[in-house]
């Protein structure tokens, strides 16, 4: 990524936008470094949304007065917004959920109940999140389907033989997380949906820290389902989506019933809507859905690749300090294009969380714990880790407080 | 040369939303002289005795169902006679009505190249967004009936429903 | 529901907080009566989410930070006031879903499809919506059980002699509707939770257009499970909340699986979390349930039984004017406590979309079509109704414009 | 009489919350000397060789693990002797070594009298609302395998998990 783009990128001015960043606590303003977790969100997501309550709230589908047309309008175009925005080809492949947890259980429930048994296998990684890992472990326990791990290597990445060795004609579904939430290890995921495709396996993947930060293309990907959720990428909370492929999507069973999902009813039985609505029932996010689409305005205006530029830069520096720490451990790959803006390490001889609790102290918010990755952690041996997380209005700044604050912990535990 | 009814579906409710809500003005542009005078004596409607093509078509958002039966000149390409039945809101009913007597004279081809622009236009009022579904669904049914008996569409009874 | 405490309801003042009732359509500023399928939102429910994300939006759940520590407080303290506003226990009882639809299916799929079974009956009603209907209509037909359905009488009441012979021991679980959200029949749920429970079967009530608009205890119900949307009632949309017996939902299987809902996780198996998370994965509806709890406080602040008599007072008004055209017909009981505040209706010779965009063109916002209930449209022999619905902004004058814009349908279709 | 090591749970995270945040200073308030101290060097560290009762807990939030060896007097209601081991945050860990001081000459009855507050006075120092989960790891621990030892309680390896 060129230093001219970065140099272009204008933090003080986005970090205006963000009126939660001037918040101090005892005099002290906070440094939000735990973005994996939640990014926050910019003025023109939180005004479009209000705009939608005090000017254009209404039920959507069929409602034939002015409100209704205007919102309907509004949804239906959220969804060809995010469509555009990921690569899909048309809103009939983007479905709203609540967040990325809900994205893989409806393809667990819709697609896996129905069509795997004890012959299939599952292929996950070791490093999934709890959202794709503990939802196909329990439809595997239900179905009776296997479920196996392509393993982590000591550095941090996918061992690729092993993923080609676990996956085979035998497998009917491969999940793998685009970038890892405690890693920050940036998967191969095409090559990955490559050796699924060559065994006639379904691949989804969890894009819920990749979107965010870096330019997606589910396409080029040839993702069979992608999933990501909106309050990580400038948006608000209640709302991710899902892309499937449109013909995936057609043959799939419903996952939640209800209105608006179907096209007749009659005591005995019914039949489903079109994509998406056909997983869409109830009364929608519709607000929410508005601020997706606002978070997207607000990033393509930033530019996904300087997004990720100022990441990788904020992440490199990051990286470079605490190396230079003798005590502190870093968890996953070295900093590049294999690693996106996250870094999670602990300090010898300070829990994580005492560790997170005295950067508190110095309005540092880091998150500590297992970041829903319990067995990864496991197999690293650790109950916990430290993670900072960067977004777009971070600073090298800010890193320093990291990095100073970590001197302060070490000397209390000394 | 299918001749039993079949059914079909107007377009997804969202391509409708493609026209913009801003384009209705006030007072019932929808509802001008000539769409309550097709609705309130539709032209053509009944069923032929002898239609070459005939099929049938539902918009459960508003119950509409409408029936197009269509009769062929002997050179298989121009439409002789049209007529329609069913029952439905006035918006359906009118363009049915009116695409009964629109059609007689074109040929099947004309008939598959039209949009829903061409459904518009016939109609000559503004349609809301919301609305659309109900103006295009007799120009559906008979393009449906026309590829059927072309050999170039096979559905059963299809429908739409929003909500 | 005495006088004085409807004149002492400021209508007018109300109003102000909601900016959209001023929107205005080519010079006629609209008449919102379409309040059944959602309200609009007061500003202070508006505000209330904004704050939330200038001022302390981050993820729940473990974070140490001061900024997660916030949000968990709020997102968690929701919970207690969501208990506290329909007379639930505690937080473990409450659930937040994206709304009723979600809940419905939620017990659907973690109770009933674990304990359904062909020799099982579930009992719905005939003026279900399709949340219930369709949702408990397909498990059904996935476990092999029976779904009935409670007579709806011609006055539009539940045949309650019916209701005794179709709840019988075979019967796992009623689900009826509390308030019909077509014909505005406000059901005994009260009663029919005491067959239900007779014969050991659970209840399942579906408070979508209840909870908005009058008191509602779910203790004196005796409800085992209860749901509605905030959508409905003032509040954002995005969220919905479940209630359950504390009992039942902790003997209950999970739901959604993911991060946040679980205790321990490895490779091969997971545990639950305590309640209510255990049915919460993913990151929540944080911003929406601040909403929620604002859009409790602002109701409480007029008083459900105010809210409940000034809708009450509006729906008889409605009523009497429509009752007074002879080509009217009205759907449902008559005014009283047994009909809640909404009036569908046709009329002869306009069909119900006709009717609904002449009524849009005069501003005036009802809704048209079958209202998620298409068996008992399929039952009152019309594909479509017209509902005009009341909230607590709605005066006699927008009713009058309704009426004078039914004069005018009737003059075109003349 | 169990002395088999089991397992129990601190309350519920949610709890902990009614403790509000605006409570707390900044600076290491939760990392005083004292607690620093109790963490560095932890008192009656280890395990009882004849412990009339023995219970383990966790709290997976921070992967503490804590073990409570408990031996009473002849009067079976006096607390002779504490010990614990296990690993996890200063403050589970300063707060286990405290309490195990603390308890020494009071009866099962105070033990089970004991809570939050008692344990968070004993630690001297405001605890956030998200770690009180682990300050009172060690007392919960304790309390639960006096009752298991009394006969009223009847848990298997029970933990907590919030994420
Ligand atoms: C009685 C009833 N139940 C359920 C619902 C569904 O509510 P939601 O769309 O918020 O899921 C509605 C609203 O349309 C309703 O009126
Ligand atoms: C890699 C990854 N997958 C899935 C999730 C779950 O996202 P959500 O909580 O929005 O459902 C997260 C966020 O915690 C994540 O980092």
């Amino acid at each position: 990524m060129s230093q001219q783009n970065l140099e272009s990128l204008d933090v003080e001015a986005i970090r205006e936008e963000f009126p939660i960043l001037e918040r101090e606590f005892d005099g002290e303003q906070v440094v939000y470094l735990d973005n994996a977790a939640t990014t926050q969100t910019p003025d023109p997501v939180v005004d479009a949304m209000s705009d939608y309550y005090r000017e254009y709230n209404a039920n959507v589908h069929r409602g034939i007065h002015h409100l209704s047309q205007e919102a309907s309008i509004a949804y239906e175009e959220a969804h060809d917004r995010v469509a555009d925005f990921i690569g899909a080809d048309g809103r009939e492949e983007i479905i709203f959920t609540k967040n990325t947890t809900e994205a893989e259980n409806l393809v667990a429930y819709a697609w896996g109940l129905n069509e795997l048994g004890p012959d299939d296998e599952i292929v996950l990684t070791e490093m999934e999140h709890h959202a794709s890992l503990v939802t196909w472990q329990q439809i595997g326990k239900q179905t009776g389907a296997d479920v196996e791990y392509i393993r982590v290597t000591e550095d941090g990445r996918l061992d690729m033989d092993h993923a080609r060795e676990l996956i085979t004609d035998d497998t009917a579904m491969l999940s793998a997380v685009h970038v890892s939430n405690t890693l920050g290890t940036v998967n191969p995921v095409s090559k990955l949906v490559d050796i699924a495709h060559e065994h006639d396996a379904l691949a989804f993947i969890d894009g819920a820290q990749a979107v965010p930060n870096r330019p997606v293309d589910v396409d080029a990907i040839d993702a069979d389902f992608y999933a990501f959720s909106g309050h990580k990428m400038a948006g608000p909370t209640g709302i991710g989506a899902l892309y499937g492929k449109q013909e995936l999507l057609e043959e799939m069973q419903p996952y939640l019933y209800g209105g608006g999902m179907i096209r007749k009813v009659t005591f005995e039985d019914s039949t489903w809507d079109e994509l998406p609505w056909k997983f869409e029932p109830g009364t929608p996010q519709i607000a929410e859905a508005v601020g997706l689409v606002a978070a997207i305005d607000w990033l393509e205006e930033i530019g996904m690749d300087r997004v990720q530029a100022h990441e990788e830069e904020i992440t490199r520096y990051a990286y470079e300090q605490l190396t230079a720490e003798p005590d502190v451990e870093i968890y996953g790959p070295e900093p590049g294009s294999e690693r996106a803006g996250l870094v999670g390490f602990n300090v010898d001889g300070v829990h994580a969380h005492d560790l997170a609790s005295i950067m508190n102290d110095h309005t540092v918010a880091i998150r500590a714990g297992d970041h829903c990755t319990q067995p990864l952690h496991d197999k690293l041996g650790v109950a916990a880790s430290a993670r900072a997380s960067f977004y777009v209005y971070n600073t090298k700044d800010e890193v320093d407080k990291l990095v100073a604050a970590i001197d302060d912990a070490r000397q209390l535990f000394a | 040369m299918p001749t039993r009814p079949s059914t079909v579906a107007p377009e997804p409710f969202y391509n409708s939303l493609a026209y913009s809500f801003s384009t209705m003005g006030l007072g019932s542009d929808m509802y001008r002289q000539q769409i309550l005078d097709h609705y309130k004596n539709p032209r053509n409607y009944g069923e032929l005795e002898d239609p070459t093509f005939t099929h049938v078509g539902e918009n459960p958002m508003c119950g509409d169902e409408i029936r197009m039966d269509v009769k062929l000149d002997d050179d298989e390409e121009t439409i002789k006679q049209v007529a329609f039945s069913g029952d439905g809101c006035a918006i359906s009913q009118a363009s049915a009505s009116m695409l009964s007597k629109e059609l007689r004279g074109k040929t099947v081809d004309e008939l598959l190249e039209m949009d829903r622009d061409d459904v518009i236009d016939m109609l000559g009022v503004d349609i809301s967004p919301m609305r659309v579904k109900c103006a295009v669904l007799a120009e559906k049914v008979a393009q449906d009936g026309a590829e059927i008996y072309q050999g170039d569409l096979d559905v059963e009874k299809t429908t739409t429903e929003d909500d």
